[in-house]
């Protein structure tokens, strides 16, 4: 029996298996207990008329700093390791000259592209987007920068300053709402913080406040490892 | 009056879809590479211009973050498409066999430069 | 000093399309964000210095306007005419065409507003020689493409940019 | 309706993920990745996630090719 044949019966034995259970499948119909109160009491409680970002950042806002500490180790680990490869590097690189347009262009596209950033992380509680999108975004900026001038450098003084600052201010917003809000960690009624209408940009509390450092962090973090991926880059 | 902008709206947006129809069979038709990233540009910029026309006519609030979206639109697309067809032709990616004049091959070499960075 | 106001104009103008609000908090922040950019890129933004705004200027840059929707839509009926036209007519070829344009953004409008329009695309840049990507070649001469192809853009841009 | 879209864009992605790992060329395959990712930001937009869809789009498709290509730049450099 050849192998493709063995495959298929694979597959189809496979299919066997999985149609009944695709079968007795019926989506619930309605949402558990812990939704139906974030979908009843979140923008009453948080303010903010985005409840995907009051999920994310208040209610389960310890999470969402876990996930900030794995997007550092990540881009510290990548850093530690390319930097092995930095000792066989060649002093200078040639590579083709850039064209004109894109060299043009990027003086008015990155401030745009950074201003879009900011945008999607400043109206995290409003409209979709938020804190590790904005940042996206803004490391995308970082690429086009990289493309458009071979001699760009990312300056790590100015990253790490970034990443590091952002990320106390984050932990400490948060233990700002555990000590005023007696043990509440990261919770984002602080007084101090704007509370408008809801759907106006200062509105949520603390939300537009540590998103707006979630964002930064983030974007520092992903422009730090493409800024190493290229620095490790040689040609010979 | 509100039946009439919908109309319009609707209008506009079938014929960005058709330009967009148009322009894939375009490029299933045209015989090489830079043929086709002409018709990719053209025609993809053009459809999705007036699909974005036909929704601000449909929801006339939407109109400045639609304006903003046609703007990064026209400006980004030909940026692209002159980067990507730059990059084609200086790895030699093959011109058809109809064309007539290449005018850009008796350039010197000189202007491919290459730039070296200082570390 | 005008490349600042420019940019943080621009930004501006782009923060407040994409809020779609004019609310005075709104207005404050997309200030402060838009004069920290500017801060942070305007060391190389000097493409900004080129943009004049004399009443000329801008009478130029919407004629420009009407003119290069009127070549969009010109284009776009043609590339549909050949695309959909049983023997596929097409000459294709590379021309070169000579710009007086010396501004950098007059340049690069001007090559984005070829790669745009009739058939034409933008394939690289040199100095003042554009060589340009064509669907419909008639000549090689480099006067009468340029005729053809830029001088209906040039006459505005050279007004807007100089 | 929507449920043909679903279907169209899920079988496109799926050609995509094929040409991602059987194709012969390098560069292909990670465009192949690009437009799987790009595909399944549109299919999150339809299950009503735009969240989710923004950040696919700009870490799938844009930052994660943007890495893979210097990665294969480098391996290309190490291997000669």
């Amino acid at each position: 029996m050849g192998k493709k044949t063995m495959i298929a019966l694979i597959t189809l034995a496979l299919a066997f298996v999985i149609y009944p259970l695709y079968q007795s499948y019926n989506g619930s119909e309605t949402l558990k207990d812990v939704g139906q109160y974030y979908i009843d009491n979140g923008v009453e409680e948080t303010g903010a008329q985005n409840l995907v970002t009051s999920v994310v950042v208040t209610y389960r806002g310890l999470d969402t700093l876990g996930e900030v500490t794995i997007l550092f180790l990540a881009a510290s680990v990548i850093s530690f390791f390319l930097s092995f490869s930095k000792n066989d590097r060649i002093k200078s690189r040639s590579i083709r000259s850039v064209t004109e347009i894109l060299t043009t262009s990027t003086q008015v596209l990155v401030p745009m592209i950074f201003m879009f950033g900011v945008y999607i992380f400043v109206n995290g509680h409003l409209t979709p987007g938020g804190g590790f999108q904005g940042g996206a975004v803004i490391a995308s900026g970082i690429i086009l920068m990289f493309l458009s001038n071979p001699r760009f450098k990312l300056s790590h003084k100015v990253i790490q300053f970034v990443e590091s600052t952002s990320g106390i201010v984050f932990v400490l917003i948060g233990a700002a709402g555990a000590l005023m809000m007696d043990g509440d960690f990261l919770s984002n009624k602080i007084p101090g913080f704007g509370f408008g209408e809801v759907g106006s940009i200062i509105s949520a509390g603390a939300i537009p406040v540590i998103y707006t450092f979630l964002g930064l962090k983030v974007g520092a973090e992903l422009s730090n490892v493409l800024g190493v991926f290229v620095e490790s880059q040689s040609e010979k | 009056m509100e039946g009439i902008l919908e109309i319009t709206g609707g209008v506009f947006m079938v014929l960005g879809a058709v330009s967009l129809l148009v322009a894939s069979i375009g490029l299933y038709r045209m015989p090489d590479f830079y043929n086709r990233i002409q018709i990719g540009t053209k025609a993809s910029t053009f459809g999705a211009s007036l699909s974005i026309v036909g929704v601000a006519l449909i929801f006339p609030g939407w109109i400045p973050k639609l304006l903003a979206m046609l703007l990064f639109i026209l400006f980004t697309n030909p940026i692209s498409s002159h980067i990507v067809g730059r990059t084609a032709y200086f790895t030699n990616v093959p011109l058809s066999k109809r064309t007539k004049v290449d005018r850009l091959k008796e350039m010197s070499p000189g202007h491919l430069k290459k730039v070296k960075t200082k570390d | 000093m005008k490349k600042y106001i420019l940019l943080f104009i621009t930004l501006m103008i782009f923060w407040l399309l994409l809020n779609s609000s004019l609310s005075l908090e709104v207005f404050v922040i997309g200030a402060g964000v838009s004069i920290l950019i500017s801060l942070m890129f305007c060391s190389k933004c000097d493409i900004f210095n080129e943009i004049s705004l004399t009443p000329k200027a801008i009478y130029a840059t919407l004629m420009f306007i009407f003119v290069f929707l009127g070549a969009l839509i010109k284009a776009n009926l043609s590339i549909t005419k050949r695309v959909l036209s049983p023997s596929l007519p097409i000459n294709p070829g590379i021309v070169k065409v000579k710009t007086k344009l010396t501004s950098k953004v007059g340049r690069m409008v001007l090559a984005n507003a070829i790669t745009l329009t009739p058939g034409t695309f933008t394939l690289e840049i040199d100095g003042e020689d554009f060589f340009i990507h064509w669907v419909d070649v008639k000549s090689g001469e480099t006067e009468e493409n340029t005729k053809e192809i830029v001088s209906s853009f040039e006459k505005y841009l050279k007004l807007m940019y100089g | 309706m929507l449920i043909v879209l679903a279907s169209v864009l899920g079988i496109a992605s799926m050609v995509g993920a094929y040409f991602a790992i059987h194709s012969k060329s390098l560069t292909v395959a990670i465009i192949a990745t690009g437009v799987v990712s790009l595909i399944s930001s549109i299919l999150f937009l339809l299950l009503a996630a735009p969240d989710v869809a923004m950040t696919e789009a700009s870490i799938g498709s844009a930052l994660t090719s943007a890495i893979f290509f210097l990665t294969l730049n480098k391996i290309r450099q190490t291997n000669g």
